[in-house]
């Protein structure tokens, strides 16, 4: 189990550490879906069934594909876009960096964190998530329509080619 | 409409007189009630704001008289008038408020109003710039104000006049939040009457229309710190160190504007400086705890300054606009009625008995002796200067030939000229409001404010050393009249232009007689110099640069700022990801 | 399946935290690190997933499945954003011709 | 809530209109459905209602913040009239992205779970990402289209990592349970928990341009169409403060101190920076975007100075703000059109001497976002400033009022302008039914000065 947790976090690192470092776009593409693959392993790993499921089909099927339709409709497949100065490129690993270790010092853990409910291994189903949303979080599931319509209208606008 | 206010005024006023009360306070609505704190929108008509708002009233309404026949041919004349009935609105709800807050409306009303009226012919760009440089002084001294309105509500949880005094009364003098409170009043003050460091906006404000000059800036707006501070005369009474700064700074102005006055051309640049001067001894009285005489010298500066603007104006017309003295001359018989009516007033703002400058400015010397003989002596030479400069202004404009080719000087019509008159007999007549027992008289003016105004009791001084007191400054004045009347009229001295002033300095003396000699040894070079290096050096290169420099610093930083803002997207990815950092650095760090 | 869902039993909720950091930075690393702007919005999405992957670790830790659902209310989000994002991305290219953040510099001072 | 059901429905009718390719009454219809929503909100008025377990709570605060955010909306759309008039395509989804827009902002006015305050920014900004956006062949506006979503989106990174955080801790998205959590550490929080807020609150201070956080809104106001840029200025301001407000003095109480003393920072940083960098602009809409970073600034100083007053005092100032900004965007347009698309100050050279009335409105409205009596920016300002010195913030309110003083000078800059002469004498239309809205709103300001100090909460 332990084993499984560092396999799939070492997988997800090093592919994020991909998407950063290589130059092609469409390679970004391919190590960020290996990344959240992986990350679907975390929430199986968690518990969380149904998202993992939801995250497959939401990131790797649709907006993965999403960022390559793009990128092959502009036709960006290839590194044709320069990299930033040295400089430049040197400082944003060395702020990346420093983020992390500010935050990390400062998210660990002094405190004890208690459980709110004791464990139970379903929450994740469908079955207990769907009753959640659909009883206390019903609101926002219907406002985040009003979300998508506005995303909708905009994309349609802009996507759209006026004469 | 200023008329009518005037007559609304006047009625008041004899209501206030026969029903023997002291003060009323009328109170419109309740504004303001937050953080524990109520202000009542209110209006207080007692002695001392009766006395502005005849004033204010009653000049206003000349000048606005004065004002048809001398804007008639401006095309945005119903928009002058729109602005000075604003600017008369807004001064009398500076001097009718209750608290220092509805005071201060009115007194940013007053500067914006300010602005307004001196960038009114806005065509000229260096007109605009007067008009900006006048609003930024304002504002550095409103800073102060509000300054200090604000420690007074930290100290005496309310802004009304009547608490604030009330409790102030029970407070022993000297104590810290009291001198503070009644040094940033100061400041503002400063600002709004036109005192040294914040004065240089006033000679550059003459770009207005002079009806403009002559109701703002020189009746009443530039009194309204005058006034503030003898509404406040409670709280100075309690600061004796905030006196003593009002005095030296009243004095230093005096002397200052008045040397700076002998050496300027511009007929309204001269009147500019000396109203300058008349304000520095009205805070000479201020700072010497004498508040109704300052404001008795409001009032008849009100009055003399007023008619000498609307003769200048009057002059002006006369000439197609032409503001250079040096170009003037002879124009007494040209305008007689314009020139008896600006001797009178030069008459009084030199302080020749019986017009009314003297009283005024005689109880200001008196006082001052009483202080120091310093302050005496010091007072004492700024009138005597005052006085040169005046005649030298009369002389050079009415007197000897007429020096400006092609102009044809007439008579301004009747609707200038009765104002002028009014003024003039006012300006006669209106020392008689408050003739000291000296003459028999009973300082009527200074008993009817005593119930609002708490001067600081003199002993009074022997009859002797009074007589003296006024036969000495008048034989001194007669001196400088005479001097002044050699110098102008009868050797027809004209000043030379700035550019040429060292090889016209040589040519006299060759070619002048011995009082010529004394004039430019004893009383040109020096005070020439002096003048010249006033204006030239400590006005234009320190005070203004100053003034400026802080308006630069900010402004150059703001251009800092402004290059932050690149444009460029990771610049600003950069920067709040470190914004964000530091945040969290300072988080954990506090 | 009981096995493997315990694993917020065994493995210290510290790890998933530090886990979840880590991809945060680098997220945040890839978007100052990036010219492309395709590139740039995935990084973004690094960054809202490793949020997602702390509020799932946090739900799974309290048996609380509110977080979870929170977690599907970013997904729903982050899919509109990206179609906005994208469809952006469309139109500039449509404008010049490129994707560099570099040319987003006219808007300035 | 029947407000906020009214408002999605009317933003989908006005989507059908489109359909329809008559411009001329969506405007009509748009202004008809928020006057019926403004009476929808008026009836919720003293109910306090909850509705879904607590998600939203309509008291008095959030429908007086709605309230004045519709009327807001209503008199851009009544220049919506003028404006879409000529602009060919996407009118109908203008109209409905901003009454979308405008629904967000009412769940952020009301939320008192966290996930309604994220639901609520992300549906106010999604729309504004699209509106910025909305002059598709202009790169300008799709400049500031992309950098208000990138930085938007990064900024909703943070926030959603700092729910994350506080989540983890309290295992809790109610606000009122959050308090209670937090209460047991007597301010003295755990750094997770600390930095959970700081993100969270770092994500809104984002949305109301507080400086460090204020790099997009000089762009984004300056490539944005001038009536998406008065919607941004105004509207989102105000809900962006009202759901700030809420967050901190309604779920937070007391702030932790370090957390406090951050928000001191920004204030005073907001007030330095938007003050002097306004100081050096010549673009009208720049010095707008700077002047509304300095406004965040003492909005920021009024909602720190926790009183009572507090909540109604932010109501006037926004409410006020927003009243003279949005004329003030509309007599730009109308200047501009007459300038060939100048942005600079100079276009208002010449104003005075072709409509005198305007020109004498357009001041009053300057003066009073510069803060100078008898006008409504005064008493907002000067409420304020009385309110942070009682609480007893009096270094920070004298800096404040330092600013202030600085204030009047960018704004004089306008004025000055307006009454200087100009050689270019192309016309300035201003319709009827224009400059009846500006008048009406400088009459208000002067009105509100004088009479109104309290917007009942």
């Amino acid at each position: 189990m332990t084993f499984l947790f560092y396999m799939l976090s070492a997988i997800m690192i090093i592919s994020a550490l991909l998407v950063v470092f290589s130059t092609n776009p469409i390679n970004s593409v391919i190590y960020l879906i290996i990344c959240f693959i992986a990350m679907a392993g975390h929430y199986i790993l968690l518990n969380a069934q149904f998202l993992a499921v939801v995250h497959i089909i939401v990131y790797t099927g649709a907006i993965m594909v999403l960022f390559l339709f793009v990128i092959m409709l502009l036709n960006l497949n290839k590194a044709i876009i320069p990299q930033k100065s040295q400089l430049t490129r040197i400082s944003a690993v060395v702020t990346g960096g420093l983020f992390f270790l500010v935050v990390l010092a400062a998210t660990r853990q002094t405190f004890e964190i208690h459980p709110r409910y004791p464990f139970t291994g379903d929450i994740g189903l469908v079955k207990e998530v769907g009753k959640a949303l659909f009883h206390e979080f019903l609101l926002p599931f219907e406002m985040s329509s009003v979300l998508f319509i506005s995303a909708m209208v905009g994309a349609v606008m802009f996507g759209k080619k006026d004469n | 409409m200023v008329l009518l206010s005037f007559v609304f005024t006047a009625v008041l006023f004899f209501s206030l007189r026969s029903s023997g009360s002291v003060s009323a306070t009328v109170t419109l609505f309740n504004w303001i009630s937050i953080g524990g704190m109520n202000i009542p929108f209110a209006f207080l008509i007692d002695h001392l704001s009766l006395t502005m708002m005849l004033i204010i009233t009653g000049v206003g309404a000349l000048i606005h008289i004065y004002s048809i026949g001398y804007m008639h041919d401006d095309e945005r004349v119903n928009s002058f008038f729109a602005q000075m009935n604003l600017f008369t609105f807004s001064m009398l709800l500076l001097v009718m408020g209750a608290n220092y807050l509805v005071l201060f409306i009115g007194w940013e009303g007053v500067g914006l109003c300010s602005y307004l009226l001196i960038g009114f012919w806005f065509k000229n760009p260096a007109f605009n710039y007067a008009a900006r440089k006048a609003f930024v002084m304002n504002r550095i001294g409103d800073l102060g104000f509000i300054l200090g309105i604000i420690l007074i509500f930290f100290t005496f949880k309310t802004v009304t006049f009547s608490e604030v005094f009330t409790q102030a009364s029970t407070l022993s003098s000297g104590t810290t939040a009291i001198t503070l409170i009644t040094l940033f009043l100061l400041i503002g003050a400063l600002g709004k009457s036109a005192q040294i460091p914040l004065f240089t906006w006033l000679p550059d404000a003459m770009a207005g229309p002079t009806p403009v000059s002559a109701l703002i800036h020189a009746a009443t707006m530039v009194t309204a710190g005058i006034y503030m501070i003898a509404r406040s005369s409670i709280l100075y009474n309690l600061a004796p160190i905030t006196l003593n700064i009002i005095i030296i700074i009243g004095s230093a102005t005096a002397i200052m504007a008045a040397i700076t006055g002998l050496k300027q051309n511009d007929i309204k640049k001269v009147l500019a400086y000396s109203t300058v001067s008349q304000l520095g001894y009205m805070f000479i009285a201020l700072g010497l705890g004498a508040y109704s005489t300052a404001v008795f010298h409001l009032t008849t500066h009100a009055f003399f300054k007023a008619l000498l603007f609307l003769g200048a104006g009057s002059v002006i017309h006369a000439m197609s606009g032409e503001q250079d003295i040096r170009k003037m001359g002879g124009l007494r018989k040209k305008m007689p009625l314009t020139y008896f009516t600006f001797l009178a007033a030069t008459l009084a703002i030199s302080g020749i008995p019986p017009f009314s400058g003297f009283f005024s400015k005689d109880l200001i010397l008196n006082q001052a002796f009483e202080h120091s003989i310093l302050i005496y002596i010091l007072a004492l030479a700024g009138a005597l200067l005052t006085c040169f400069y005046m005649f030298r202004l009369l002389y050079l404009v009415f007197f000897g030939d007429q020096r400006l080719d092609g102009a044809h000087p007439h008579e301004s019509p009747g609707v200038m000229t009765i104002p002028l008159m009014i003024l003039a007999v006012l300006s006669v007549f209106g020392g008689f409001l408050n003739i000291p027992s000296l003459f028999g008289g009973n300082s009527n003016f200074s008993t009817f404010l005593q119930t609002a105004v708490f001067s600081k009791t003199t002993e009074g001084l022997s009859m002797t050393t009074e007589i003296v007191l006024t036969l000495v400054p008048l034989s001194l004045i007669s001196l400088v009249i005479l001097f002044a009347y050699r110098t102008f009229v009868k050797k027809a001295v004209i000043p030379a232009s700035d550019e040429a002033s060292m090889s016209w300095i040589g040519k006299i003396i060759f070619n002048k007689f011995y009082f010529d000699e004394i004039y430019i040894f004893a009383f040109e070079k020096p005070f020439g110099f002096l003048s010249g290096f006033l204006f030239h050096k400590v006005e234009n290169t320190v005070l203004d640069p100053a003034v400026d420099g802080i308006g630069k610093a900010t402004s150059r930083l703001g251009s800092l700022i402004r290059k932050l803002q690149q444009g460029n997207m990771s610049f600003y990815l950069f920067a709040m990801v470190a914004g964000i950092l530091l945040f969290i650095v300072f988080i954990l760090i506090v | 399946m009981k096995e493997i869902s315990s694993a917020i039993q065994i493995i210290p909720l510290d790890s998933y935290i530090m886990l979840s950091v880590a991809l945060f930075s680098i997220g945040l690393m890839g978007v100052l690190f990036r010219r492309n702007i395709i590139a740039v919005l995935m990084c973004l999405e690094l960054m809202f997933n490793s949020a997602n992957l702390l509020l799932t670790a946090f739900s799974s830790y309290h048996s609380d499945p509110a977080g979870q659902v929170f977690v599907f209310f970013i997904m729903i989000v982050a899919a509109a954003e990206v179609a906005v994002g994208l469809s952006i991305v469309v139109m500039m290219k449509r404008n010049v011709e490129s994707v560099d953040i570099n040319l987003l510099n006219r808007l300035k001072w | 809530m029947s407000a906020l059901i009214f408002t999605t429905v009317l933003g989908i009718i006005l989507l059908y209109l489109g359909l329809t390719k008559n411009k001329t009454i969506l405007s009509p219809v748009a202004i008809t459905g928020l006057l019926i929503t403004l009476i929808l909100s008026l009836k919720d008025w003293g109910l306090d209602s909850k509705y879904f377990h607590d998600m939203i709570i309509f008291d008095n605060f959030s429908i007086a913040f709605n309230v004045s955010m519709i009327i807001i909306t209503i008199i851009i759309f009544l220049f919506g009239i003028d404006y879409y008039q000529r602009m060919e395509l996407h009118v109908a989804e203008q109209y409905a992205l901003m009454i979308f827009a405008l629904t967000g902002a009412f769940l952020m006015t009301s939320f008192s779970n966290l996930i309604m305050l994220f639901l609520g920014i992300e549906i106010l900004s999604i729309p504004l990402y699209i509106l910025a956006g909305g002059k598709k062949a202009s790169f300008r506006s799709n400049e500031a289209s992309f950098k208000y979503f990138m930085l938007g989106s990064f900024a909703t990174a943070f926030f959603l990592f700092g729910i994350a955080l506080v989540y983890g801790a309290s295992a809790t998205f109610y606000l009122p349970e959050i308090k209670i959590y937090l209460a047991q550490f007597h301010g003295n929080l755990p750094p997770m928990v600390m930095i959970g807020l700081l993100f969270i609150v770092i994500g809104v201070a984002f949305k109301v341009a507080v400086a460090p956080f204020h790099f997009w809104s000089p762009d984004v106001y300056e490539g944005a169409p001038t009536l998406v840029t008065a919607f941004m200025a105004t509207v989102v301001k105000t809900a962006g403060f009202a759901a700030f407000y809420r967050l901190l003095c309604m779920g937070l109480l007391p702030l932790p101190v370090p957390l406090e003393k951050a928000l001191w920072v920004m204030t005073g940083l907001s007030l330095l920076i938007g003050n002097l960098a306004a100081l050096r602009q010549t673009n009208f809409k720049r010095l707008f975007a700077y002047s509304a970073i300095a406004h965040s600034g003492f909005i920021m100083l009024a909602m720190l100075s926790q009183h009572d007053t507090s909540a109604s005092v932010l109501l006037y100032y926004t409410f006020v703000y927003s009243l003279a900004t949005v004329p003030l965007f509309i007599i730009f347009i109308l200047v501009k059109r007459a300038s060939n698309g100048l942005e600079t100050l100079y276009i208002f050279q010449g104003l005075y001497k072709k409509k005198p009335w305007i020109a004498v409105f357009t001041t009053i409205l300057l003066v009073s976002l510069a803060g100078i009596p008898p006008t409504a920016g005064f008493m907002a300002k000067y409420q304020v400033f009385v309110l942070s010195i009682s609480q007893g913030y009096l270094a920070i309110s004298i800096f404040a009022i330092l600013m202030a003083v600085v204030g009047v000078y960018y704004y004089f800059f306008v004025v000055r302008e307006i009454y200087t002469e100009s050689d270019h004498l192309h016309p300035i239309v201003v319709s009827k039914l224009n400059a009846g809205i500006i008048i009406l709103c400088g009459i208000a300001v002067v009105v509100l000065g004088i009479f109104v100090w309290k917007l009942p909460i």
